[in-house]
């Protein structure tokens, strides 16, 4: 990654915390209703690996999604006007936060059913096979969707047909308010790939440009006909499962210790200047920029019309 | 008798305590059930009594499903919580193609006395893969039961009888009523799992209301008493096995029909009453049949989109102003 | 025109030729479909003309499913095929909460042009978990079609419309019929995936007759012709969207229904037909809707069980004459 | 195992053996009209396995699974009359070859779905831990269950819940009409085991002693509280898919050389003669008796009432 492209996924990373943290603010209002499971911790993970994709390739994710359609480009506000229930909602506020697609940024959609969307995204890397495009997809679940049998059925499918798909396992240690350690056997996750005879490999998802190296490589060996690669990213989520999450579960202290440890912004800053590739200043007009954007996006959201109720039973059938 | 004034989730809990002490051999698992009591909160307070009878599982509906099957088979009571019905669409075969068979199949030599507790239907924009009402699904499966309490009293003396039955069944809560308060009878005997009731007595029009839906139609039979339009409410309880008699008891009384629920509207549980009522009812029908649901698409997340989707009292009134009037247009009656 | 003679699992193998020729997009999967042609030999001969655009599956209808979706979101057209419906029940939530949801949620901006093929129907023992009628279920989610062809020129043209259709279709045949000989019109332009038809003209009373009952329905025409009743007999083909308009001019000029399926009666189709006929075709009737169906039990082993637990042209015909009586009296009709 | 249970064991697999050839001949005859999946080849998994449990074990299996029902002990004539839907069946006629269940026996039930009986054998193994029984549940399937969702969650879940449980795959190189190694990666299928963390062992499902000594130690593995153990038993199907596959699909002369080279009661039968423990006149008499007793058991079943349809609505509900 050149200084410039790392400068540009910091902004973009930035934009999403203050895209995460100003819905859940407005939801506190009323703003919003629809629950939000915020990719507080995420978000290296998304930025890192769509910058591994070329403009072609498909992303789908789940419900934890937000980070990964602002990778993928979708308007802040359309985002924003889909969460209130807004006409002008990428999905017209039919969908909310935990379900809405968008073709225009080949970002297929999330998926509020654990583990659902793997068979989708193998799906996808088929039709790649197809039409000459040298297209691959990358598909995003959670470390608790291991344990959906939706999910190994994707995996292996994908392998047999040799698919060039990325599986791509947001490891955040939790699945709602289980640990994950309490549902897996000791042992590193993306070991699991060796049953399906593709690659296993374990990134630090807190690490914007070990996840591109990571996701590059599996992407070049998907679109070398090399079939799929299971990317176990460890994250810590940084927020509560969703926006009515009391945390209760959570040993005390442990969300600051991780805040305060490995918030995957606060180390991209810190390697930036490090590295030299910004100055404070810069960061600190990027920081306010993104949360100027965020902002000007919600308020302009607020002011669409809402989805216009005579619409509800269109588009059910072509 | 030991009534208390609870709410529609405490009284679900308290009906898993007392099987819980009733039955050594009931066991309480799924998705986030133990520790954390349920991300609902039903299930609140049973691992710290119960053990290791209250436990934790990955997130696997077919293997909860599954397991339950088999420990059924060989003398457990299992009780599991599949989080949201939409999701039973994950592990369906294990109740369709497993559990609803094993009583006829062994022709009773083997039973499945499981409970499946799940909730659904729409509230605060939960969307088109969490709010899905999926009853008349099931009941299309003979071999299940299927209860959905529309209140308190309901959620626990179902819950209860379900836990008790020795079929498999299914009570489906609905979410936007766990906060509803009213009295339950802490003592009073486990029932059969089995039986409507007429919640509103009146005169002129039988209304049959599911769930949530029995609040909705008691407030348009508020509406409508005003109007000098007196109707009878009914709460068929139990879906499967349907209590047709109580319904047909009342449309011969009052001729008139109009069914409520949230489920969209085609092969809905609505579909059945209106079925039976033009085979079984016709002689006492006076008028069309009308059905009020969700109109036949996803359920949608903005609340502009909900408040339609969802019936409420006033379109229940004016339903039932139709089927007075002997009206066959259902241009409104999603 | 060119028409010709061939079997109902000829003409689906024959529409799957002329689609995957039509629509280069086309793929066809799933278990077994490729070099052996199909447990049943629909798909024989695709792979050899076809190449790596019919593959075999690893045994995962979940995987099979999704990733039809998945790709029909990007440009293919997937037809694929599922055993046996019952199998469905393990993989269908990619189908309830994924495919049919697309069009709606997405505006239209986007669409789901998969096919899925199915058969279902009970046929020499195939017993409870071979052999459940599903469209009911399937027909109570909105942005799935479903289609049942009742003869070969159905199978072809209702096959073909499925696979060029935007939507995502579920094809269901019928096991017990794939040998029954009819002609096709292989040149014919493709229809759209909707639309019943009047299979038998007559005056006293309709019909409504899924898949194989067609059949069996117009052979109980037959032997109420010989006692001077003459029925009009319905095949909708296309379950979702249902075209209720077919039936309601017939029930406007016959004033009687019965609906006849092999699914089990409780929330089958037939409840829709009939409540469809209590709501906006109550005031064409002159007496009640009698639905003959499976009875309310799993599908049996034993051939004389199975005799039974199937209607047939008999049964069909005093169904009929209950519903000229007018009797309510349903104790006969499953 | 001793000589008399070696030579017991013998008995019961040449009856399985007669049992399912019979049937075949009666379904071509017409007297059985359901369809069969024969066990032809996998009798010594069914009978070492059994013989490795206690007297209060369970088993279930698939629609596969005649040797499982004989070897618990399900009288044959209740079986044929299940098959040919008589009244005295083990069920009435109700659910035919490949969908039966007998709790007399400990038989939880065949299973018609692909992959769903895994869950039900941990179900049952859970219940075991409540009842102090001591008891533990076997589950049969076979290779290409190893793709369903379904036991991927029922192994991930007794693995986490250490249930008491033994998976018995039975790999017989093919399901359906579709070769096993077309789908899956190479390598052992019992090594699929370490992602759920329990043991797994390969066995050689021809040879019966092996299989019963592989079984034991995973029994008793489970009933000490070791949790499950998935045993890969390796059978050479001597047998169509069921009983109208043409089996185009198999190399010319696999089926004969199978039979010549691994027919498991060949093997058995060499054994017991070469290590004296019965001889050549004790096995011609065993084979003799068994071959009596299935036609007797057949002929007795056939003369027995059809089932009664007057019946056929009763206990759908208790
Ligand atoms: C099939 C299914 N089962 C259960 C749920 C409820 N549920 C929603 S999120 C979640 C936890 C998922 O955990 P994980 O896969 O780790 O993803 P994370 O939320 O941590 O990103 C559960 C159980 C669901 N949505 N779908
Ligand atoms: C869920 C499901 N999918 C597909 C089928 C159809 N089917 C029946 S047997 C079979 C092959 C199973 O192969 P395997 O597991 O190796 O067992 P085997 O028949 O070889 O004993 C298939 C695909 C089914 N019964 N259930
Ligand atoms: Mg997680
Ligand atoms: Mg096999």
């Amino acid at each position: 990654m050149t200084g410039p492209e790392t400068v540009a996924a910091f902004r973009t990373m930035v934009t999403i915390r203050e895209f995460e943290n100003h819905a859940a603010q407005l939801r506190n209002r009323g703003v919003i209703v629809c629950s939000l499971h915020l990719a507080n911790g995420h978000e290296a993970i998304a930025v890192g690996a769509h910058a591994a994709l070329g403009s072609s390739d498909t992303v789908n994710a789940t419900y934890r999604g937000h980070h990964w359609a602002i990778a993928c480009g979708i308007p802040l506000g359309a985002l924003f006007g889909e969460f209130m229930g807004r006409a002008t909602g990428v999905n017209g506020g039919r969908g909310g936060a935990g379900f809405f697609a968008d073709p225009d940024h080949r970002f297929l959609g999330e998926n509020g059913i654990v583990g659902a969307g793997a068979a989708i995204g193998a799906g996808a890397a088929l039709a790649a096979r197809y039409d000459g495009s040298g297209r691959i997809a990358l598909t995003a679940f959670g470390d608790g969707a291991l344990n959906q049998g939706a999910v190994h059925e994707a995996m292996s499918f994908a392998a047999i047909l040799s698919l060039p798909v990325v599986f791509v396992c947001e490891n955040n240690g939790y699945a709602e308010y289980t640990p994950t350690e309490s549902m897996f056997p000791p042992g590193p996750l993306e070991s699991r790939a060796a049953i399906y005879g593709f690659p296993g490999v374990a990134v630090d998802g807190g690490d914007l440009r070990a996840v591109r190296e990571t996701v590059s490589e599996a992407a070049a060996r998907a679109r070398a006909g090399g079939g799929p690669t299971l990317v176990v990213a460890t994250a810590r989520r940084l927020a509560g499962h969703h926006t009515h999450d009391a945390e209760q579960y959570r040993p005390e202290g442990e969300k600051a210790r991780w805040a305060e440890e490995s918030d995957p912004i606060i180390r991209l800053r810190a390697a930036i200047l490090g590295e030299g590739l910004a100055d404070e200043d810069e960061l600190a007009r990027i920081e306010g920029d993104a949360r100027a954007d965020v902002r000007a996006a919600a308020d302009a959201a607020a002011a669409q019309p809402a989805s216009d109720p005579a619409q509800l039973e269109q588009h059910v059938y072509g | 008798m030991s009534t208390a004034e609870t709410t529609y989730r405490d009284a679900l809990n308290a009906a898993l305590h007392r099987a819980m002490h009733a039955h050594p051999e009931t066991l309480v698992f799924g998705e986030d059930v133990a520790a954390p009591g349920g991300v609902f909160g039903v299930t609140r307070g049973l691992a710290d009594e119960f053990g290791d009878r209250v436990f934790d599982t990955p997130i696997s509906e077919n293997a909860i499903l599954g397991a339950a099957l088999g420990a059924s088979l060989v003398g457990r009571r299992p009780v599991v919580e599949i989080m949201w019905a939409d999701f039973l669409f994950v592990g369906l075969d294990q109740l369709v193609n497993g559990a609803a068979n094993v009583r006829w199949l062994t022709e009773g030599r083997m039973t499945a006395p499981l409970t499946v507790r799940t909730q659904q239907g729409a509230l605060t924009s939960s969307s088109a893969q969490h709010s899905r009402c999926v009853e008349a699904m099931l009941c299309h499966v003979p071999g299940l039961k299927v209860g959905m309490p529309s209140n308190p009293a309901d959620a626990y003396a179902m819950l209860l009888a379900a836990i008790a039955d020795d079929d498999p069944a299914i009570v489906i809560e609905h979410r936007a009523i766990y906060d509803q308060r009213g009295e339950i009878d802490a003592d009073a005997p486990v029932e059969a799992a089995a039986g409507a009731r007429v919640v509103r007595q009146g005169a002129d029009v039988t209304v049959v209301a599911l769930s949530r839906m029995v609040g909705v139609a008691l407030r348009a039979a508020e509406l409508l008493a005003a109007e000098g339009i007196d109707a009878e409410v009914v709460d068929p309880r139990w879906l499967s096995p349907f209590d047709w008699a109580t319904v047909e008891a009342s449309i011969a009384k009052t001729s008139r029909l109009v069914v409520v629920h949230e489920a969209v509207r085609t092969c809905g549980f609505g579909a059945e009453v209106a079925a039976l009522a033009a085979e079984r009812g016709f002689w006492h029908l006076d008028g069309p049949v009308v059905r009020i649901t969700a109109p036949d698409c996803p359920k949608p997340s903005a609340p502009s989109l909900e408040a339609v989707a969802i019936p409420d009292a006033e379109r229940v009134a004016r339903g039932v102003r139709r089927a007075m009037a002997g009206s066959s247009d259902d241009q409104e009656s999603t």
